[in-house]
C-alpha cells in the first residue's frame, strides 16, 4: 500500500511538472499583459516600464527559469493584476470552489445512488423511464442557461432564494442546484447501468435465496459491487468541478477558482494561473489517489 | 437434442434490419434517431438553402415574438436581436454546431484510442509515458487552451475541433487502455499468439473491434458532453464569433434578453437540449443493443 | 429594521450584520413557505442579515483588481474609491464645471505655475492631518517608477511637473510646458497622506473623504463606512457594501429583488422598469478607427462611403438605448469645443455605392477585404451591434470580415505598435471622456504620435497642439475648429455614437445618476426617500 | 396419497430470448420427500435447474414467465403466496447451493457477514448469529474457523468456499437443501469430500436433498431417486440404480452409453521411434510461487500424451510455457531437435505452424467479432505461404467439412453455434495450420458428456488420418484412460508419475494418483456403494 502510494505521488510529481512547463510556455502564447494593464492611452515610455518592472523583457528561458527557481521555493510569485501573492489569491478561491464541489458531489452521489439503484430495480418499469428521461434532460441543458432562468425563476419571480453571491447558506442554494444538475444526469445512468449488472449477479441470487429483503438486497450487496465504476465517475465529475465550475460561479458571483481562472486567463496573469492550475491539479491528483484507496476499501480484492 | 447436437441457429436478418426492428421497440431511442436524422438533413442542407434568408436583418423588427403564423415559415419561432428569422438561424447553424461536435469527438476518439492501444499494448515505459500524458491533459484547464488556440489561430471551427478534441483525448485513452488490458487477456487473443499473429494483427484485428462498441457508445456521450462544452465557450466569450454561428452561440447571444425575449435563446437551447437527450437516449439503447445478455430486452415485446 | 418595503429582507447584505440573529425570529419573518424544517435547519448557522436603513449596497460588474488610489482613473476603481474614500484637489461637477474639494482656490502665476489653496481642518481616516506636503507626496508618488500608476499615466505624461510647499495649505505646481488646464488635472489626482507606501500599492487606502475603507473580502465585497470627523457634510448614507456580478441580468434581479440598492451598467434590455431605471449620457463614443495608411482606406471617398453606409439611426431604439446620441466627434457633446454645427453623415446607401465606383475607377482597390476588428464585452449588445455594422458595409459592397475578439487581442490592434496583419484595419472602439475637455483625447487618437491614431496628418498635429496650448474661448473655437477637421476633411473615423447607460436605483433611494456615474458613484451624495 | 415435502405438478416455463420465445420447461413433476436425496438429471440447455428455480422465486420476470403448474410445500401453492410470505421460506425453509461459489458468494463482505445474514434476515438477533456461525463453520470443516470468519470469500480455496455456502444454507437447518451443481469445477478429490459433508448433513437434520447435476457419478454416489431431463422435459424418473441398470428411454441410454472410463485402454506406441517433443527439466517461477519444477516428458509421433492433476498442479503452466506465452524460467522443449525455449522469433513464427493449441472454452477462445471464415483463415492470413488467398474458402470449407461442420455455415458467428460446434470450429483453426502436435488444454472439459464424446472421437479420427500428436491436458480420468497412450500425473508443479496409460490406471504406484482413482466417481450406483462400503471399512479398521 505505502509502496502504491510512493508511486502514485511520483507519477502525479512527474505530471505536475510536466504540467507546469507546459502552461508557462503555453501561456506565454497569448500576449503580453502590458497592453492590459496600462490605460490604452499610456506612452510607450510607461509600457516599457511596466515590462521592466514586472520581468516581462527578459528572454523566455530566463523568466522560465526564474519562476522554476521560486517555485522550488514555493514562491508563485506576485499576482500583477491583484497586487497580492499569486498563491494567496488562488488558495482563498480554492477554498469556495472545494466547498462547493464538496457539497454538490456529496448530494449528487447520494441522490443519484438512490435514484439510479431504484431505477435500476425497477428496469424497463414507468419509475425507471421516468427517471431516466428527466436525469437525461438534466445532463443535456447548457449549464448557463439554467442558472439564468432558476434566478429568473427562483429568485426574481418567486422570491425563494437571492439571486447570488455569497453570504448565506441560502446564497448556496442557486449555484449548488445549477452545478448538481448535470453530474447527476449523468451518475444516476451509470449507477443504474452498473446496478443492472449487479443485480442480475450470482450473488444477488444467492442473496435472494437466502430470503434477504429488497432494501438491503439493492442497497447492501448490489450497490457496494455497482460502486467502483460509480466512483470513477464521480471522481471525473467532481474533477471537473474543481477545473471548471466557471460558468456558475461568473453568474452567481462566486469568487472560485474557475473564475479566478477565466479572469486571469483574459488578463494574462500567468502568475495566478500557473498557480491556480498547480493547486487544482495537487488537488485532482489527490483526489485520484483517494479513489484508488476507496476502491481498495469498497473492493477487498483489490489490493496494491 | 443434445446427443446429436443442438441445430445450428439460423442466419440472422441482415444487420441493418434487426437494428431498425431493436430500434422501434424502444419508442425513446426511435424518436432520439429521427430527431438526429433531421438535424443532420438541416446541417447538410441547410446552409445552401437558407444562409441569405438566416443573414438578412431587420433592425426594426428585431425581437419579434414567435408563433406569428402570418410571418413567412422561418419567423415562426420569431426574430433575433438584429430581426433575424431564428428557425432559419437554427437550421443553418446545425451544421456548425455538428461539425464542431463530430469533429471533435472522431479527432478524439482516433486519437485517443491509438494512444490508449499503445499504452495498453506496449513496453511498460511508453505506457507510463502515455498515462503522464492523459493526466498533464486533464488538468490542463481547457479554458486555457481555448484561449491559447484562438489567441494564435483564428475562432474558426476548424480550431475549436483542436480545443474541444485535446481536451476529451484522456477519456477514450484512459478507457481504451483499461478494456485492452482486460481484453489481451482473453483466449482468443492467446489463441492469435500461438498462431503467430503479429502485435498489430492482434491490436487491430481482435482487440480494437471488440473494444469498438464501447468507444462507440462514450463517443455518443461525448458528442452530448461537447456540444455543451461548446455553448459554455461562447458563453464565456471565447468560443466561435460572429458571424459564424452554432447553437451555443445563439443560446449565448440570447441569454441577455432571456428576461424579455426568451425565444432569443430558448430555441437554440431547446435544439442542443433536444440533440443531446437523443444522444443520450441512443446511447442507452445502444449500451444495451450491444450487451448480448441485456439484447433481449429490445428483441421481445415489453409484457407490461 | 424594515423588511416589508424590501419584500425579501431576509437576504440584504446590507451593511449591518442585524443585531437579532437567531432561528426564531428568522424563521417568523420567513415570507415563504419553503420547509419549515430546512429552515430550522439552517437557521442555527445563518447570520442574521438585515436591510439597515441607511446602509446600501451597490452591485458592479466587475471586481476590483485593487484598490490603489492612484488606478482611481479606471473606473472600476475610482467608482469605488474617488470622493468616497480619496479625495481630490478639484472636482468636476456636470453642469457646474470645476468646485473646489480639497483645494478651496487656485491661481494662475504664469509661466505654467499654478498656486493652490488647501482646505483647512482636513483629516485623514487614520487620523492624520491633511497638508501640503501630503498633496506632493501624492503627485510624486504617481511618477514612482517602482509601480505604474494608471493616473499618472493618463493625464500627466508628456509635462513634466514640480511642487513647492508654500506653506501648509499653499502649495505651488508648475508644469513644463505650461499647461494651462492644471486645475482640471487636479480633479484626477487622488490625495494619499505621507505616511503612505511610496513604493508599492496600497490595500488599505487611507484618504480624507467622507468614507473610511473597511474591508475588501476578495471575490466577496468592499465594505465602507461613513466617517464621523469628515471635514464636510456628513452623508446620509452610513455604509456601503460593493458586490461584482459579471451578468448584467443578475445586477438588475438583485436590485429589483431587494438584495441591491444600485447597479450601474445594466444592459439596455434589462432596463424594463421605468420606476427604476435610469439612463443618461455615460460619455462613452463609440466609433470605428480606419487605417488611413493603407488602401484602400487611404482614399478619402472610401472613408466617406463608410459613413454614408450607415444607418446610425436603425440602432437607435433597437440595439442601443433611446437617447443614444449620433456622434460627430470623439468627445460627447458636454465637453468644451464640441463642434454643435456638424452634422452626422446621412444613412445614404446609393451614395456610398457611388463614392465606391468613382474610387474604383481611379484604381482604389475597393473589392479589397477588410478586416473589422471588434472588441467583445466592450459595451452590451457590441456583438450584435457589429454585426449589423458589417452587414450594412457589405450591402454596399465592400468586402468586410468581422472579426470579434477579447481585449487582450484587441489592443494589438488598437494601440500602436499596430499588429501586422497585411490588409486593412477597421478597429471597433469605445472611448470615455468625462473630463469636460478634448485634450484627455486628441493627442492619443490623432497626433502622428499618438498611440492610437490611425492618421498622419501634420496640420492636425499642430491644431492639436495650438488647441491645448490655448486657454479661454480661444481653446474653445480651436478645438471645434479641430474636431469640424477631422470630421469633415480628413473623415477619419467613422463616428457612431455618444452612447447612454442606465443605472438601476433602488425605489428606496433619493439618487439620480449621471454622465459621472461611469467613473465615480459619490456616496454622499445619495440620501433615502 | 400422502403428502410430500415438496412437489412440483405440472410446471411450465416460458423464458423469452433473443431468439423468440423457448419452453424452458413443460409440464414437469416431480416430488421430494423428508430424508431422501432425488436427483434432476439433465445437459445444459435440459431445463434442469429451472423448476428449482421456480420453487426459490429466482426467475426473473421477464424474462421468464410461469405459464403454468404448482408447487406444493407442505401443502401450499407457493406460486400463490406473496413475495414476502415467499422470502421468508426461502433460507429458512428451503435453501439452495450454487455451483461455482466464488461467483455466488457477495465479493465484497466477509463470510461470516454473509452467513450471519442468513441468520438476521429470518430474524434471529445479531449476537447470536454471529455465534451459530463459528458453530457452523466448524461443522462444514473450515480450520482455523475463528480468523477466517472475517475473510472474505476469494481468501479461500474452491472446496472451502462451497462448504461456506453450505453452512450458509443449513443455518436455519431447513427441511429442504437444493444443491445445483454444487461440485462441478471442483477438483475430483474435493468433489468427494463435499459429496460426503452433504450425505452427513442430511442424514444429521432429515432434510430433503434435491441435487441438479449433469454428472452420471454424482448420482450414482448420492441420489435414492433421479429425475433424467432433456430439452425441457422429463424423459424418464426412478430410483438411481434402476435408471442406470435399465434406462428405457432412448435418451437416457444415450447418456450412460456416452460416459467414458469402460473402453478399452489404448497400447503403448513402438519406442523405437524417434521422439517428435523432448521435454528436459522444464521450469517456470512467477517471484517466489514455482508454478512449473523441472518437468521432463516426451512425446512420440502420432501419440497422445496425458497430463492429469488437480486445479494448480501446473499442467497448463507446461502448456503455456510450451507455446512460448509464458517464458520457461529453465530447462529446454526440443521440438526437432530445436529449443522452443530459446529460439528467436523468427524461427518461433516458423514453429507455430508445427504446433497448435485448442483452449478449453471454446466461447472465449473465438474472437465473437469475426466470422468463421475470418477465424480459420486468419492462419493463411498470417502464414500466407500455406495458401494463395484465391484458395482460402475452399481451404476453410475442407477444414470445416473435416471438423463435421457444415461449410455452408462460414459465415456465421461463433454465438450461433452450440458449445460443441464451437470447439470444432476451434480446432479447425488449429488444423488450417496444417501442425503435427496440438496442445489441447481442458479442451473438452466444458463439454457435455454426449458431446464429449464426439469431440474425443473426432480428435482420435484426426490422429488416424494425419499422424497428430496430442499433449491433452484433462483433470477427468475416466476420459483419459479411453483416449490416451501416455499418462503423465502431476501436483504441486512436479510430475509425479508417468507411464503408459494401462500401468498408471491398473498399477499405481504413488498415493496422490491412487487418491485421484479413488475420488473419482463411477456412473454405476452399485459400484459407488460397493466403494463406499469398502471406504467404510476401512475407516473402521484404522479405527
Amino acid at each position: 500500500m505505502n509502496s502504491f502510494l510512493g508511486k502514485r505521488a511520483i507519477a502525479s510529481a512527474i505530471s505536475l511538472v510536466g504540467l507546469i512547463i507546459l502552461v508557462f510556455f503555453l501561456s506565454r502564447l497569448t500576449g503580453d499583459p502590458t497592453d492590459l494593464y496600462l490605460p490604452v492611452d499610456a506612452s510607450l515610455e510607461s509600457r516599457e516600464r511596466f515590462r521592466e518592472i514586472n520581468g516581462l523583457n527578459d528572454p523566455l528561458y530566463v523568466q522560465f527559469f526564474r519562476y522554476m527557481g521560486d517555485l522550488v521555493q514555493f514562491d508563485f510569485g506576485m499576482s500583477i493584476r491583484r497586487a497580492e501573492p499569486a498563491l494567496d489569491a488562488v488558495l482563498s478561491a480554492f477554498m469556495w470552489t472545494l466547498q462547493l464541489a464538496l457539497i454538490t458531489m456529496s448530494l449528487v452521489t447520494v441522490s443519484a445512488i438512490v435514484l439510479g439503484s431504484l431505477a435500476a430495480f425497477h428496469v424497463g418499469g414507468f419509475f425507471d423511464r421516468i427517471a431516466t428521461f428527466f436525469s437525461l434532460i438534466g445532463a443535456s441543458a447548457p449549464d448557463f442557461w439554467v442558472a439564468i432562468v432558476a434566478i429568473v425563476v427562483f429568485s426574481v419571480t418567486l422570491g425563494w432564494v437571492p439571486t447570488s453571491g455569497t453570504g448565506t447558506l441560502w446564497h448556496w442554494i442557486l449555484p449548488i442546484g445549477v452545478l448538481f444538475i448535470r453530474p447527476f444526469g449523468l451518475i444516476v445512468q451509470i449507477v443504474r447501468g452498473s446496478m443492472i449488472t449487479a443485480l442480475s449477479s450470482a450473488y444477488v441470487k444467492t442473496a435472494r435465496a437466502k430470503g434477504v429483503k429488497n432494501r438491503p438486497i439493492i442497497f447492501v450487496h448490489a450497490l457496494r459491487n455497482a460502486m467502483l465504476p460509480v466512483i470513477t465517475v464521480i471522481g471525473d465529475q467532481a474533477a471537473a468541478l474543481l477545473n471548471g465550475a466557471v460558468v456558475v460561479e461568473t453568474i452567481f458571483g462566486f469568487p472560485g477558482v474557475g473564475k479566478l481562472m477565466i479572469d486571469s486567463i483574459l488578463q494574462r496573469d500567468f502568475t495566478v494561473v500557473l498557480a491556480a492550475i498547480f493547486v487544482t491539479a495537487v488537488a485532482i491528483f489527490v483526489m485520484n489517489i483517494l479513489i484508488d484507496i476507496l476502491y481498495a476499501v469498497l473492493d477487498p480484492r483489490i489490493r496494491y | 437434442m443434445a446427443l446429436t447436437e443442438q441445430p445450428v441457429i439460423p442466419d440472422a436478418p441482415p444487420a441493418w434490419i434487426s437494428i431498425l426492428k431493436m430500434l422501434w421497440r424502444d419508442k425513446f431511442a426511435f424518436c432520439a434517431a429521427l430527431f438526429l436524422l433531421l438535424m443532420i438533413l438541416c446541417a447538410v442542407f441547410g446552409p445552401a438553402l437558407l444562409e441569405g434568408v438566416a443573414t438578412k436583418q431587420n433592425l426594426r423588427g428585431r425581437n419579434s415574438p414567435p408563433f406569428d403564423f402570418s410571418q413567412p415559415w422561418v419567423m415562426w419561432l420569431g426574430g433575433d436581436a438584429l430581426g433575424r428569422p431564428l428557425l432559419a438561424r437554427i437550421i443553418v447553424a446545425a451544421q456548425n454546431t455538428l461539425m464542431v461536435a463530430t469533429g471533435a469527438v472522431i479527432c478524439s476518439m482516433i486519437l485517443g484510442t491509438t494512444l490508449g492501444l499503445i499504452a495498453g499494448y506496449s513496453s511498460k515505459w511508453a505506457s507510463q509515458v502515455i498515462m503522464r500524458l492523459a493526466d498533464v491533459i486533464m488538468s490542463f484547464p481547457s479554458l486555457l487552451l481555448a484561449v491559447i488556440v484562438l489567441y494564435m489561430l483564428a475562432p474558426s471551427v476548424g480550431n475549436l475541433i483542436v480545443v474541444l478534441a485535446i481536451t476529451r483525448i484522456p477519456v477514450y485513452l484512459r478507457t481504451s487502455r483499461a478494456e485492452v488490458l482486460e481484453v489481451r487477456e482473453r483466449m482468443f487473443v492467446q489463441a492469435a499468439q500461438v498462431m503467430g499473429a503479429s502485435t498489430r494483427r492482434i491490436v487491430f484485428r481482435h482487440i480494437l473491434p471488440v473494444v469498438f462498441p464501447t468507444l462507440v457508445t462514450i463517443a455518443t456521450l461525448d458528442f452530448a458532453f461537447v456540444m455543451l462544452a461548446e455553448s459554455s465557450l461562447s458563453f464565456l466569450g471565447i468560443g466561435i464569433q460572429p458571424p459564424e454561428i452554432t447553437w451555443g452561440l445563439m443560446v449565448s447571444q440570447g441569454r441577455p434578453y432571456l428576461t424579455t425575449a426568451w425565444w432569443l435563446s430558448f430555441w437554440p437551447g431547446l435544439a442542443i437540449i433536444l440533440t443531446t437527450l437523443s444522444l443520450n437516449l441512443l446511447s442507452n439503447w445502444m449500451r444495451t443493443a450491444l450487451d448480448p445478455v441485456q439484447r433481449w430486452r429490445l428483441d421481445t415485446p415489453r409484457k407490461k | 429594521m424594515d423588511s416589508t418595503r424590501v419584500g425579501c429582507g431576509r437576504h440584504g447584505i446590507g451593511g449591518s450584520r442585524g443585531a437579532i440573529a437567531g432561528g426564531l425570529k428568522w424563521e417568523e419573518t420567513m415570507p415563504f413557505k419553503i420547509g419549515r424544517t430546512f429552515a430550522a435547519l439552517l437557521a442555527s448557522t445563518i447570520a442574521g442579515q438585515a436591510y439597515a436603513q441607511d446602509a446600501v449596497t451597490v452591485v458592479l460588474s466587475e471586481e476590483l483588481e485593487n484598490v490603489e488610489p492612484c488606478m482611481a482613473a479606471k473606473s472600476n476603481i475610482g467608482r469605488v474609491i474617488l470622493q468616497n474614500v480619496s479625495e481630490t484637489l478639484t472636482e468636476l461637477v456636470p453642469g457646474e464645471g470645476l468646485q473646489p474639494r480639497l483645494a478651496t482656490a487656485w491661481e494662475d502665476k504664469g509661466n505654467g505655475t499654478w498656486s493652490f489653496t488647501l482646505r483647512d481642518g482636513v483629516t485623514f481616516s487614520d487620523g492624520s492631518t491633511f497638508d501640503a506636503a501630503d498633496v506632493v507626496f501624492s503627485l510624486e508618488r504617481n511618477k514612482s517608477d517602482k509601480f505604474v500608476c494608471e493616473t499618472g499615466a493618463k493625464y500627466y505624461g508628456g509635462m513634466e511637473l514640480t511642487t513647492n510647499i508654500v506653506d501648509d495649505l499653499t502649495v505651488e505646481i508648475t508644469s513644463n510646458p505650461p499647461q494651462p488646464i492644471l486645475p482640471l488635472l487636479m480633479s484626477t489626482l487622488a490625495v494619499l497622506p505621507s505616511e503612505a507606501n511610496a513604493d508599492a500599492f496600497v490595500d488599505q487606502p487611507v484618504g480624507t473623504g467622507p468614507y473610511s475603507f473597511d474591508e475588501y473580502a476578495r471575490g466577496e465585497y468592499i465594505k465602507l463606512s461613513a466617517r464621523d470627523d469628515y471635514w464636510g457634510e456628513a452623508p446620509t448614507v452610513k455604509s456601503a457594501t460593493y458586490v461584482f456580478r459579471s451578468e448584467s441580468a443578475v445586477r438588475a434581479a438583485m436590485v429589483a429583488a431587494g438584495e441591491a440598492d444600485i447597479a450601474p451598467n445594466i444592459a439596455l434590455q434589462d432596463a424594463t422598469n421605468p420606476e427604476t431605471d435610469y439612463s443618461y449620457p455615460n460619455s462613452e463614443t463609440v466609433y470605428m478607427r480606419l487605417d488611413l495608411n493603407t488602401a484602400p482606406l487611404d482614399d478619402v471617398r472610401v472613408r466617406q462611403a463608410m459613413n454614408y453606409a450607415v444607418d446610425k439611426e436603425a440602432f437607435v431604439g433597437t440595439i442601443l438605448a433611446d437617447g443614444t446620441l449620433l456622434a460627430t466627434g470623439m468627445t460627447p457633446p458636454s465637453t468644451i469645443g464640441y463642434n454643435h454645427d456638424l452634422t452626422p453623415y446621412s444613412y445614404d446607401l446609393e451614395k456610398a455605392k457611388e463614392l465606391l465606383a468613382a474610387a474604383a475607377a481611379d484604381g482604389v482597390p475597393v473589392d479589397a477585404e477588410i478586416t473589422v476588428i471588434g472588441r467583445l464585452e466592450n459595451f452590451a449588445n457590441v456583438t450584435e451591434t457589429m454585426e449589423a455594422l458589417t452587414s450594412m458595409w457589405q450591402e454596399a459592397g465592400l468586402n468586410i470580415k468581422l472579426q470579434m475578439v477579447e481585449t487582450a487581442e484587441w489592443n494589438e490592434y488598437y494601440s500602436k505598435p499596430f499588429a501586422e496583419s497585411g490588409g486593412p484595419i477597421v478597429v471597433e472602439a469605445m472611448h470615455d471622456n468625462a473630463n469636460g475637455d478634448p485634450v484627455f483625447s486628441m493627442f492619443n487618437k490623432y497626433a502622428s504620435e499618438g498611440v492610437q491614431s490611425g492618421v498622419t496628418d501634420t496640420k492636425l498635429d499642430g491644431m492639436i497642439a495650438e488647441a491645448t496650448a490655448a486657454t479661454g474661448d480661444e481653446r474653445e473655437s480651436l478645438w471645434k475648429d479641430t474636431f469640424a477637421y477631422v470630421f469633415n476633411d480628413l473623415v477619419a473615423d467613422v463616428f457612431l455614437w455618444h452612447m447612454v447607460g442606465f443605472t438601476r436605483v433602488n425605489e428606496r433611494l433619493d439618487f439620480e445618476p449621471s454622465i459621472k456615474t461611469n467613473s465615480e458613484l459619490q456616496l454622499s451624495q445619495i440620501k433615502f426617500k | 396419497m400422502a403428502e410430500h415435502l415438496l412437489e412440483v405438478r405440472g410446471l411450465t416455463v416460458d423464458f423469452h430470448t433473443a431468439r423468440g420465445v423457448v419452453h424452458a420447461v413443460r409440464d414437469v413433476s416431480w416430488h421430494l420427500d423428508r430424508g431422501e436425496c432425488l436427483a434432476i438429471l439433465g445437459e445444459s440447455g435440459s431445463g434442469k435447474s429451472v423448476s428449482a428455480s421456480a420453487v426459490m422465486n429466482l426467475i426473473d420476470c421477464p424474462p421468464g414467465e410461469i405459464v403454468s403448474g404448482e408447487i406444493l410445500f407442505g401443502g401450499q401453492d407457493v406460486l400463490k403466496m406473496s413475495d414476502e410470505a415467499r422470502r421468508q421460506l426461502n433460507g429458512k425453509r428451503i435453501a439452495m447451493i450454487f455451483q461455482d461459489p466464488l461467483s455466488h458468494l457477495n465479493p465484497v463482505y466477509t463470510v461470516g457477514f454473509q452467513i450471519e445474514e442468513m441468520l438476521t434476515a429470518h430474524d434471529t438477533p445479531k449476537e447470536q448469529a454471529r455465534a451459530r456461525c463459528m458453530e457452523l463453520l466448524e461443522r462444514v470443516g473450515i480450520p482455523d474457523f475463528r480468523n477466517k470468519i472475517d475473510s472474505y470469500p476469494h481468501q479461500f480455496s474452491g472446496g472451502q468456499r462451497q462448504r461456506i455456502m453450505i453452512a450458509m444454507a443449513l443455518a436455519l437447518k431447513p427441511d429442504i437443501l437444493i444443491a445445483d451443481e454444487p461440485t462441478t469445477a471442483l477438483d475430483v478429490t474435493v468433489q468427494a469430500q463435499i459429496l460426503a459433508l452433504l450425505e452427513e448433513l442430511q442424514a444429521e437434520t432429515g432434510m430433503g436433498l434435491l441435487l441438479i447435476t449433469h454428472d452420471l457419478g454424482v448420482v450414482a454416489e448420492v441420489a435414492d431417486r433421479v429425475v433424467v431431463m432433456n430439452s425441457g422435459q422429463i424423459v424418464e424418473a426412478g430410483s438411481a440404480a434402476d435408471v442406470y441398470r435399465s434406462p428405457k428411454h432412448p435418451y437416457t441410454k444415450k447418456l450412460i452409453g456416452a460416459v467414458p472410463g469402460s473402453g478399452e485402454m489404448a497400447a503403448p506406441l513402438d519406442t523405437g521411434i524417434k521422439p517428435m517433443l523432448e521435454i528436459n527439466r522444464l521450469t517456470k517461477h512467477f517471484g517466489a510461487f514455482v508454478a512449473l519444477e523441472s518437468a521432463s516428458l516426451t512425446v512420440l509421433p502420432g501419440e497422445t500424451v496425458a497430463i492429469v492433476g488437480e486445479s494448480g498442479s501446473g499442467k497448463s503452466t507446461l502448456a503455456k510455457t510450451l507455446l512460448r506465452l509464458e517464458d520457461a524460467t529453465s530447462g529446454e522443449a526440443l521440438y526437432q531437435g530445436r529449443d522452443l525455449v530459446t529460439i528467436d522469433a523468427r524461427e518461433l513464427f516458423a514453429l507455430r505452424r508445427e504446433i497448435q493449441m485448442v483452449f478449453q472454452d471454446p466461447t472465449q477462445s473465438l474472437n465473437p467479432r469475426m466470422s468463421v471464415y475470418d477465424i480459420v483463415s486468419e492462419a493463411f492470413a498470417i502464414h500466407p505461404e500455406i495458401l494463395p488467398k484465391a484458395r482460402w474458402k475452399d481451404r476453410v470449407r475442407g477444414l470445416l467439412e473435416q471438423v463435421g461442420l457444415e461449410a455452408g455455415h462460414m459465415h456465421r458467428y461463433p454465438h450461433q453455434f452450440s458449445g460443441g460446434q464451437r470447439q470444432r470450429i476451434a480446432i479447425a483453426r488449429a488444423l488450417a495450420l496444417e501442425p503435427k502436435l496440438i496442445v489441447c488444454d481442458e479442451a473438452v472439459s466444458a463439454l457435455d458428456v454426449s458431446v464429449q464424446s464426439q469431440v474425443i472421437d473426432l480428435l482420435t479420427k484426426l490422429q488416424q488420418e494425419m499422424g497428430l500428436s496430442y499433449l491433452f491436458i484433462a483433470h477427468d480420468l475416466p476420459l483419459v484412460r479411453d483416449f490416451a497412450h501416455r499418462v503423465v500425473v502431476m501436483q504441486g508443479g512436479r510430475i509425479v508419475e508417468q507411464g503408459p496409460v494401462a500401468e498408471i490406471f491398473d498399477n499405481p504406484r504413488k498415493d496422490y494418483t491412487r487418491n485421484l482413482m479413488a475420488a473419482s466417481l463411477d456412473p454405476d450406483p452399485e459400484v459407488q456403494a460397493e466403494r463406499r462400503r469398502a471406504k467404510r471399512r476401512m475407516q473402521e479398521e484404522l479405527a
